[in-house]
């Protein structure tokens, strides 16, 4: 097999397309994002920019590409100006094996879900060379939390990707939306679903994990230095990998493109592909929302003694199920069992008693009695002290 | 778990109510009556000229020293038109200073001053804040206007009043101050 | 910008009328109460006493003045736990350092003072008895260049490093002040 | 170089004055051995305006608007405590409608200084959406405040000798209207925030400061009371109309970031029913006694404090007989409540610093004053 001119012609037009589309969709992302978030906070969010504020994101690119690009001066320069794009570059890659459908994927690799680990890893190169470039401490501290974070929360995304290939005996995405024609995985293992958006979440640095990011710690963390354009490019990777992550959700446990009732003609599959990593990615903010943010060592511990072993106990389950033959529904079993049991363990452990102490405040506060107020019959006539 | 829970429904509620943000350039929250604003002085109309008779009283009240003022002979006393001996010359209220705290009101004995509902008065000039006396009076003029604004004392503040009031007693060349049972302000002349 | 001078009003005799009857420096019950602990704990210490309402006040040497409230801190009837303030109050020809103690326990309040003379203004810290002694004593080392002996850190606290003076003194020039 | 050696060097980390998380100008140094902090080192002054001295040049009445500056949350608490020290001094007797309206105003103060800190509090913790809930609710105190006042935050209201004027006629039933609005405000970011998995993690056990060094440090307060210490100037010391009201001092036990800000939850609620009792025994009169213009105090010396919504604040006056003050000291409850964040601070994490200076709320008007 040769490479032809035809080839290199079409991988090109495949590149742009696929660049375009993705930077729309991220771009898109940054409009809902804001106008969800205001909406979940009683405002409007942005209205000022073309009808319900549609252009916003536009006026912000604007704004960001005639910003001037300054960069502080102790910085390694060229380092400082290759971090976006070691950021921005794997986090595309990514996509070139993310089926939009059956048959509209850059590459329909078999081992596709092999080549999302190898490559979403590489992100954490930039984000910390960025951090260790800009020679500012709050970006070195952001750096360093953000290479932390990614690597331990690697291996519970991984298992979880593992544990679904394992269930749908296939590492290409094409076939493990098509075995969940009938039945999404989520119906079979929510608490795989669970753990990997968790793990997503913190894959890419968003609410409650995004304590490299955190704006009232580290003030940016790595991008504290950045402006202008560097600094969308980085704004751009991040929404990327925010709607890789509601993509991949929904590929592995919402069923893709398909529908319990038949197959759908293409572009209505597309459709319904991008409606269900929306709606994964508009859950995504609505955490953003509603969550407070993790500290770095308590993330850490829920990463390595949380996730983790329940993505190992997740996965066992799979794999025993799997060898022994079980119903699928003694899957579904196990794993709410699993998750209900960590839910109660989190409330008995940490939500009763917070509870019973504020109850024990509310009950127990020093009560002050009034004194019955002396009876007077007319308004008291004030002294008069007039110096007249 | 359930506490997160909780706060998602929270927080997802509001999606569905209306937002409580104003559009402020085209939507204006409105101004309570009481309201202070930037002062403004005021114009007595039967004798067609400022209340204000530069008694220097609110300048030296004013806790940062924000106004100043000049007062010159009333030519309107000498046509016998107007009660007032001595009349503003020329006022400045600095804008930028102003802290809206409302003690020259207060302290104005001539009910020259008051504040109006002004806030709206950004401007691209260093000096743009500062306010003269035609200024003053325009605005002062545009809030009596709107607001209805009364007298509190107008036998003797105003001119009409006070000329008719002093009319049978000829040739009153002291000015009455002793009229109503109003707390007594000279404590500060 | 220039501000036309601010005309000055004649000298004049401060007028007391008829308006304002002078309250009278009297202490109500727990003033009383408090005033005999006081006395009690403070001993042959103090040189002249006074208060009104809730609070009386101590004059003691200055030498002797965190030894005393060491003294109201650890007396079991006054337990004045807490350093309320700690200020400085400048009489020209001395300045005065007074102590507000506080007890949480026991809701007491008294004032402990002490003269300082102007030109030699040093008073013992007492920041071993009270954490809280140490930020009002920068404070007051800063605004009336009162010097604690003892203190560790007596650094300007809310001056900037190399301001000159000690604006909280009545000798400050306060007008000749530079308008941003 | 050994290992041992490099281990030994410590980052400092500059927090402040321009961090957006430090409330302000306020800056503190830490030495960081990677995120824990290993020293610390706090420094204010960047606000210092020299209110105390400020105040010896302005007679009286207008001293009251300099105090508006200094807790520019708590306006009125301020201004009471002021005015009360000046009256005390000068014997004066306040009509009993203007106590009242008074303590609720104030009591309607603290509600919405609590309420900001339950906002910025989340923010600083990095949820983002009580900030919004709380200060919409916040908004309808203001209204009431500027419909009452003629202003949102400067208020210049409490005079000497009682309120520039009386309330307007639909006072009550606006105050009434918003208390419902401002309860289920409170009630939602309580929802929201306060037993959230995630909050919990962040402030439970953070910042622990026990009560003895608490009251060394001369923390007042929610803060000193979280520790355990029930002590509150309304209920020891009670002034205006205080002792007519029935209300309940919430204590907490640990003195973690998670009591701090418990309590001032449990404020909120304590407050807006110290509300509803003054609005059901507001009595008709004269809301100012009359005074002359000018108000001298006869010569002596006065020391008067109060519960502001950050602590216990404190007004030391000296007068000569002048109608200016000869000395003013003010007890700003966020200087002395600065003073703690020291020993609650060492040991804990960068994260932490803002959990735990967040805790404290303080304000930086009125630290640097």
């Amino acid at each position: 097999m040769s490479v032809t001119l035809l080839d290199i012609v079409w991988a090109a037009v495949g590149a742009v397309a696929l660049v375009t589309a993705v930077s729309i969709l991220g771009v898109s992302l940054v409009w809902l994002e804001r106008k969800f978030l205001g909406r979940l906070q009683g405002r409007p969010g942005p209205n000022r920019v073309g009808p319900f504020g549609l252009l916003q994101p536009v006026a912000d690119g604007i704004k960001l590409l005639w910003k001037e690009d300054v960069s502080p001066g102790p910085s390694a320069k060229v380092l400082f100006y290759v971090a976006p794009l070691l950021v921005f570059v794997p986090s595309f890659v990514v996509w070139l094996t993310i089926p939009f459908t059956r048959d509209l994927a850059l590459r329909n690799l078999d081992t596709s879900v092999f080549f999302f680990v190898a490559f979403s890893t590489l992100s954490i190169v930039g984000v910390l060379l960025a951090g260790w470039s800009a020679a500012s401490k709050y970006s070195v501290l952001g750096g360093f939390r953000a290479a932390a974070q990614l690597v331990s929360y690697e291996i519970p995304l991984i298992v979880i990707a593992i544990t679904m290939v394992a269930l749908a005996g296939s590492m290409s995405f094409v076939d493990i939306v098509e075995a969940q024609r009938t039945v999404p995985y989520i119906a079979l293992v929510p608490l795989a679903a669970v753990l990997f958006f968790i793990a997503g979440l913190a894959e890419i640095g968003r609410t409650p994990f995004d304590i490299y990011l955190a704006e009232s710690e580290v003030v940016g963390g790595p991008l504290v230095e950045y402006s202008g354009a560097h600094w969308a490019v980085f704004y751009l990777a991040e929404y990327g990998n925010t709607f890789l992550v509601g993509a991949l959700t929904a590929l592995l446990f919402l069923g893709g493109w398909s529908w319990p009732f038949g197959t759908l003609p293409a572009p209505a599959a597309v459709a319904l592909f991008l409606t269900k990593s929306y709606f994964v990615t508009v859950l995504i903010f609505w955490v953003r929302g509603t969550y407070p943010r993790l500290r770095i060592d308590q993330m850490m511990s829920l990463g390595w003694k949380i996730l983790i072993p329940l993505s190992f106990v997740t996965l066992v389950t799979v794999v025993v199920q799997r060898f022994y033959g079980w119903p699928s529904w003694t899957l579904t079993l196990m794993s709410l069992a699993t998750l209900a049991l960590a839910a109660w363990l989190q409330t008995r452990l940490q939500g009763a008693p917070a509870r019973a102490l504020a109850e024990k405040y509310r009950r127990d506060a020093v009560v002050v009695q009034a004194k019955p107020r002396l009876h007077r019959e007319a308004p008291a006539a004030a002294k008069v002290e007039a110096s007249s | 778990m359930i506490a997160g829970l909780k706060g998602f429904l929270t927080t997802i509620r509001w999606v569905f109510k209306r937002p409580v943000t104003a559009n402020y350039p085209e939507e204006h929250l409105p101004v309570q009556p009481r309201y202070m604003g930037f002062p403004a002085l005021l114009w007595d109309t039967t004798a067609d000229e400022p209340f204000c008779t530069g008694c220097m009283v609110c300048v030296r009240e004013c806790p940062t020293q924000c106004m100043s003022a000049r007062m010159h002979d009333n030519p309107n006393f000498a046509a016998g038109t107007s009660h007032r001996r001595k009349i503003i010359e020329h006022f400045e209220i600095n804008y930028n200073r102003c802290i809206l705290c409302g003690i020259c009101v207060d302290v104005c004995a001539f009910d020259a001053i008051e504040m109006t509902h002004e806030h709206e008065l950004a401007s691209y000039a260093r000096n743009g804040a500062r306010a003269d006396l035609p200024i003053l009076l325009s605005q002062g003029r545009r809030w009596m206007e709107r607001s209805g604004w009364r007298p509190r004392n107008p036998e003797k503040n105003v001119a009409g009043v006070a000329l008719a009031k002093r009319a049978p007693a000829t040739a009153a060349t002291k000015l009455d101050t002793g009229s109503g049972k109003a707390p007594s302000r000279e404590d500060d002349a | 910008m220039t501000q036309p001078p601010k005309p000055t009003p004649p000298e004049r005799p401060a007028r007391h009328g008829p308006p304002v009857e002078v309250a009278q420096e009297v202490f109500d019950v727990q003033g009383q109460e408090t005033a005999r602990l006081l006395a009690r704990v403070v001993g042959t210490n103090a040189l002249e006493s006074g208060g009104r309402d809730e609070v009386p006040w101590v004059r003691v040497e200055r030498e002797r003045l965190p030894h005393v409230a060491e003294r109201c801190r650890d007396d079991q009837s006054l337990r004045m736990d807490m350093l309320h303030l700690l200020l400085a109050v400048d009489y020209v020809e001395h300045l005065e350092v007074v102590y507000i103690l506080l007890s949480t326990q026991t809701l007491r309040k008294a004032m402990l003072k002490a003269r300082v003379p102007a030109n030699d203004a040093q008073v013992p810290t007492a920041t071993h008895l009270w954490e809280a002694a140490h930020w009002y004593e920068r404070e007051v080392h800063d605004l009336f260049g009162v010097t604690f002996t003892g203190n560790p850190d007596l650094s300007p606290l809310l001056l900037y490093e190399g301001f000159e003076g000690h604006p909280g003194l009545k000798s400050f020039p306060f007008h000749d002040h530079d308008e941003f | 170089m050994t290992t041992t050696d490099q281990r030994q060097v410590d980052m400092m980390l500059n927090l402040g004055p321009q961090h957006p998380a430090t409330h302000g100008v306020f800056r503190m140094l830490l030495t960081l051995d990677g995120e824990r902090i290993v020293d610390m080192e706090p420094h204010i002054g960047y606000l210092h305006r020299g209110s105390e001295k400020l105040c010896e040049n302005e007679s009286y009445g207008q001293i009251v608007t300099l105090f508006d500056r200094m807790d520019y949350i708590a306006n009125l608490n301020n201004e009471l405590v002021f005015v009360r020290a000046v009256e005390r001094l000068m014997g004066l007797e306040v009509p009993e409608r203007a106590q009242f309206i008074r303590v609720l105003l104030c009591e309607l103060n603290r509600v919405a200084s609590h309420l900001l800190f339950l906002g910025t509090y989340g923010l600083d913790v990095g949820a983002m959406t009580p900030v919004m809930y709380t200060f919409r609710e916040r908004e309808r105190i203001q209204n009431i405040f500027e419909s009452v006042t003629g202003a949102r935050l400067m208020h210049n209201y409490i005079r000497i000798g009682g309120i520039k004027e009386d309330v307007p006629s639909d006072f009550t039933a606006r105050v009434r209207a918003a208390l419902e609005f401002v309860k289920r405000g409170v009630d939602e970011t309580d929802r929201l925030l306060s037993f959230n998995e995630v909050f919990l993690l962040r402030t439970k056990g953070v910042g622990v400061i026990d009560a003895k060094t608490a009251v060394s440090c001369g923390l007042t307060g929610p803060n000193l009371r979280a520790s355990g210490v029930p002590y509150d100037v309304r209920k020891d010391n009670p002034y205006e109309v205080y002792p007519y009201l029935t209300f309940k001092v919430p204590v907490g036990e640990r003195g973690d970031c998670w009591d701090r800000y418990y309590m001032r939850v449990l404020e909120c609620h304590e407050s807006i029913s110290m509300i509803e009792q003054c609005l059901d025994l507001l009595p008709d009169g004269p809301t100012m006694t009359q005074t002359r213009r000018i108000a001298r105090p006869p010569k002596g010396e006065v020391y008067v404090h109060a519960e502001n919504p950050r602590g216990d604040i404190g007004v030391f006056l000296v007068s000569d007989g002048s109608d200016k003050p000869y000395r003013l000291k003010v007890r700003p409850p966020s200087f002395c409540n600065l003073v703690a964040l020291r020993p609650m601070l060492l040991n804990s994490y960068v994260a932490d610093s803002i959990a735990i200076l967040g805790s404290i709320d303080i304000v930086l008007g009125e630290v640097d004053r």
